[in-house]
């Protein structure tokens, strides 16, 4: 084994490092700093639309696993079925964004918050009035562009802004 | 491009090298008897302006009334492929003869459709479950398999 | 007085289990290595701890809700699986993807097997000792790339972005100038990276000349990827079997001759800069018009079959689909790089110390979804 | 497995393989049924009868404040389990500087990916050998329910089958702040818990016969 050039990768891989003491900061402090996350994201929910849904089951049906449960009343009323339950559970849903496409009314939307977690299993089943729009349950702009226009900008890392804290 | 090689064109050199080895042959695969195919692989793989020296993969199909091993090999040099197929009828305890010989890449992949679809292949020299532990019952990508 | 003869020590076989839960197998990956002293004369892998069943379980799904799976496969290039599944469905279904649909696939392709790498040589420096400050040099690289494709569709890691017949949405406008922005820094970094690690002594003094890769063995053992060309094989599907629009872009293929690990790592290198220049040539001619082809959401192929294979970092990922004319595929193999790549393994580490297996061992990069799928 | 004094070695490699396919088979029969999850102090936290001294005080800040996880990362969701340990989002800011390799010395597992049956009996060892107090956090959906592969042959349907869950983060994978935001619940149900024993419930060596 020999080490000819003995110390100089050190010294270079060091000065590398003392560069980056200079550089922009990387970090974002999370719970204080919130980064803007993609206008497109795909939140850890689905949020849903009683008006628009007329209970076709197009969503359950493109869901690769079957994860929406949706039962509709056999009347029909105002040319559409009346839904009496929706239910997704969202500790089984991996949030591929299939049902949002396939939906023809534009019922469905993915949701923009992540901050999702339970202390228990069974809280992570949502049902009918659990998925309906609300300023805690904001909609993303997956697969809605006109939604995701009026979102903010997502934060990039290559443009190296720093966001302030809350 | 990798292109194919012609069946028809490697059917009738195989089955002047090898009689009775080929049974039939479609647009892309040639379909070999179980008992040839070591004979016929070794030929492809040696053979002047053949030389499929890489084995791309192997794997097997059920199609209830016999399975399907499927194996598709490439020529580096000339930039070719073959696919090859051999079929075996019994579903009770079907058995292909191995490659491992030939292809050392074809160990694993010969244990793998050992352990998920039940084919034994004669010769190998460890052919035991890869995925499934000892004692799975069944094998689980054959059609019929219930959990 | 001793001789030397006296010295000799004897030894006994002794057989170490790795795994499955160790910091340095890449996942779940086990192997019961049989030592002489610290030195390594055989080892097994062990499989199956991340066997989740794929192939069984994609048998009950239409073509569409398959991608989800591919996403999972090898979770370090997701967008490279998507590509391949679907380029191999639509070969069996004969569909036409549009222009631009071909272009934002090469991008995010490309993209991808950037991010690859990144991951790929900082475990392998994990691997070689240099505890996580390297890997974190290039995650930083890699969070780059997540925010693209976050900005794209919408999640870090699954992203489930490409359809049949094209990808599920358009780029966002502030897409391709965010790429354009990231490709010069990216090379920046890919030069100080290089600066400093290429003339490290401890790294050099690893890696040269162990773990070697005869060129024989790799083609017997059906390598490929990045193992197989530093092993001297100039082959790339890329451009010996070219997919989608690969054959309008200029790009070397970056090979080397020795097969040890300092070759694997250089190589790795060697291709990120090329995937540069192909983002550099593609983001600028990316046409105006669909990106999507129009295709049924629930598709039924013709009966039949077709194998498809692109070159995702790793090597040839192949998808082989027997359709029956359903709605879902009848069988669906997919040949895993990783596994074909760790089967010369056993040969390249007899006789080398077990800190160098660990070590050889990362420098092949496997994802363990993909071993086991 | 019982060691038969004929043969001159203990195990052969056959003989090991069986016997791991023994330990999963009885650990699947045993494990059909979900483990409850360990919210009681939810309950009694709406009934205000938890009396927490200043010495829990103590003991609960000096658990939350530098959990350490196990290294349990499986699949997909290790490599977002990284990004939380890497530049962005720094979880050393939350004193879980290192991911342990040795169980012996955690006190929190984040399992990330999906769980076979193949790996649970590891996985449950990897629990039963890390010291009490210990916490498991169930990132993404695998480890909440199996997620994407439940269905399959070879896939524990959700960590909940072998060890207990404390606190669930859906998605697949969650985003970094996601996972952040989960362990800071957890950190807030550690300060909730009554770290001191309470005396008249230990143990009494000096009184004999009444337990």
């Amino acid at each position: 084994m020999k080490f000819e050039n003995f110390g100089l990768g050190i010294v270079k891989g060091l000065s590398v490092a003392i560069q980056y003491v200079w550089r922009h900061a990387l970090v974002t402090q999370y719970p204080e700093q919130r980064l803007n996350i993609s206008r497109r994201s795909r939140g850890n929910e689905l949020v849903w639309s009683r008006e628009r849904c007329t209970g076709c089951a197009t969503c359950a049906k493109a869901c690769p696993q079957g994860v929406i449960e949706i039962v509709t009343a056999t009347d029909m009323t105002e040319n559409k079925y009346k839904v009496e339950t929706y239910r997704v559970d969202t500790g089984y849903c991996i949030q591929c964004g299939l049902c949002v496409e396939a939906c023809p009314y534009d019922a469905l939307f993915m949701g923009y918050s992540y901050e999702r977690a339970k202390y228990r299993r069974a809280e992570l089943v949502q049902t009918n009035d659990e998925l309906l729009e609300s300023p805690q349950r904001p909609v993303s702009g997956y697969f809605h562009p006109d939604i995701a226009k009026k979102l903010p900008k997502q934060t990039l890392l290559i443009e190296k802004i720093v966001e302030k804290r809350k | 491009m990798t292109t194919a090689l012609a069946a028809t064109e490697i059917v009738s050199q195989l089955s002047a090298q090898f009689p009775g080895a080929v049974e039939e042959a479609g647009t892309d695969a040639v379909l070999v008897k179980g008992e040839h195919l070591p004979a016929v692989v070794e030929y492809l793989k040696t053979a002047a302006g053949l030389k499929f020296d890489y084995l791309n993969f192997i794997t097997a199909v059920d199609y209830y009334s016999y399975f399907e091993v499927v194996y598709r090999l490439t020529s580096l040099e000339f930039n070719r492929y073959i696919v090859l197929k051999t079929r075996c009828y019994t579903r009770n305890k079907p058995s292909v003869l191995t490659l491992t010989g030939i292809y050392q890449g074809a160990d694993w992949q010969e244990r793998e459709i050992y352990d998920l679809m039940g084919i034994s292949f004669k010769g190998h020299k460890n052919l035991k479950r890869i995925f499934l532990w000892e004692g799975f019952d069944g094998h689980p990508l054959r059609k019929d398999w219930n959990r | 007085m001793t001789t030397t003869q006296e010295l000799t020590l004897k030894t006994e076989p002794f057989i170490l289990n790795i795994g499955p839960m160790h910091p340095s197998t890449h996942g779940v990956f086990r192997m019961r290595a049989t030592l002489d002293g610290e030195v390594v004369t055989d080892i097994e892998p062990v499989f199956g701890y991340l066997h989740r069943g794929i192939e069984k379980l994609a048998e009950e799904r239409t073509y569409t809700g398959i991608i989800p799976f591919t996403d999972r496969l090898d979770y370090l290039s997701p967008m490279s699986n998507n590509l391949g599944y679907c380029l191999a469905v639509e070969k069996l279904a004969g569909v036409k993807v549009p222009e631009r649909g071909e272009y934002i696939r090469i991008i995010t392709a490309e993209l991808q097997r950037l991010a690859n790498h990144c991951v790929a040589i900082g475990a392998m420096f994990n691997d070689a000792g240099a505890y996580f400050t390297p890997f974190l040099y290039m995650f930083r690289n890699r969070e780059k790339i997540y925010d693209l494709f976050d900005m794209l569709c919408g999640q870090r890691v699954t992203y489930n972005y490409m359809r049949i017949g094209g990808v599920s949405q358009d780029l966002p406008e502030e897409f391709l100038p965010a790429v354009a922005k990231f490709l010069p820094q990216l090379k920046k970094f890919l030069d100080e990276y290089e600066f400093f690690v290429k003339q490290n002594e401890v790294f050099v003094a690893r890696s040269k000349g162990v773990g070697i890769l005869s060129k024989e063995l790799a083609i017997n053992c059906g390598i490929s990827g990045p193992v197989a060309r530093a092993s001297g094989i100039k082959h790339d599907l890329r451009r010996d079997d070219p997919y989608s629009i690969y054959d309008r872009f200029e790009f070397d293929i970056p090979t080397a001759e020795n097969g040890d690990c300092f070759d694997r790592f250089y190589v790795r290198v060697q291709e990120m800069r090329q995937s540069v220049r192909i983002l550099e040539q593609a983001i600028k001619q990316v046409p105006d018009g669909p990106f999507r082809a129009n295709v049924p959401q629930v598709i039924h192929p013709p009966a039949g079959e077709s194998y498809a294979h692109i070159e995702s970092p790793k090597g040839e990922l192949g998808y082989y689909i027997v359709s029956d004319g359903s709605i879902a595929p009848y069988r669906f193999h997919i040949r895993p790089t990783s596994l074909i790549n760790l089967g010369a393994l056993r040969n390249m580490v007899r006789g080398w110390k077990v800190a160098d297996l660990i070590f050889i061992f990362g420098s092949i990069d496997i994802t363990m979804g993909e071993v086991d799928r | 497995m019982e060691i038969d004094e004929n043969k001159d070695y203990i195990y052969d490699a056959h003989e090991l393989d069986v016997h791991e396919g023994q330990i999963i088979e009885k650990l699947k029969a045993n494990s059909q049924k979900s483990i409850p999850d360990p919210d009681g102090w939810l309950d009694e936290d709406i009934k205000r009868n938890i009396v927490l001294t200043s010495l829990d005080w103590v003991i609960d800040w000096a658990r939350r404040s530098s959990l350490w996880p196990v290294a349990c990362f499986p699949a997909c969701c290790a490599i977002e389990m990284m990004a939380v340990e890497g530049p962005r989002f720094d979880l050393s800011r939350f004193g879980m500087e290192i991911l342990r390799a040795s169980p012996r010395q955690a006190d929190l597992m984040i399992t990330a990916g999906t769980l076979t049956w193949k790996m649970a009996p590891n996985v449950q060892r990897i629990y039963n050998q890390m010291p009490d107090p210990k916490w498991v956090i169930a990132m993404g959906t695998c480890g909440i329910s199996g997620g994407i592969f439940r269905s399959g042959y070879n896939v524990v349907p959700g960590y909940n089958k072998i060890i207990p869950v404390d606190v669930y983060i859906p998605g697949c994978p969650p985003r970094p702040e996601a996972v952040i935001y989960g362990i800071q619940m957890l950190q807030k149900k550690i300060a909730k818990s009554k770290a001191v024993p309470d005396l008249n419930e230990l143990p009494n060596p000096l009184k004999k016969g009444k337990k």
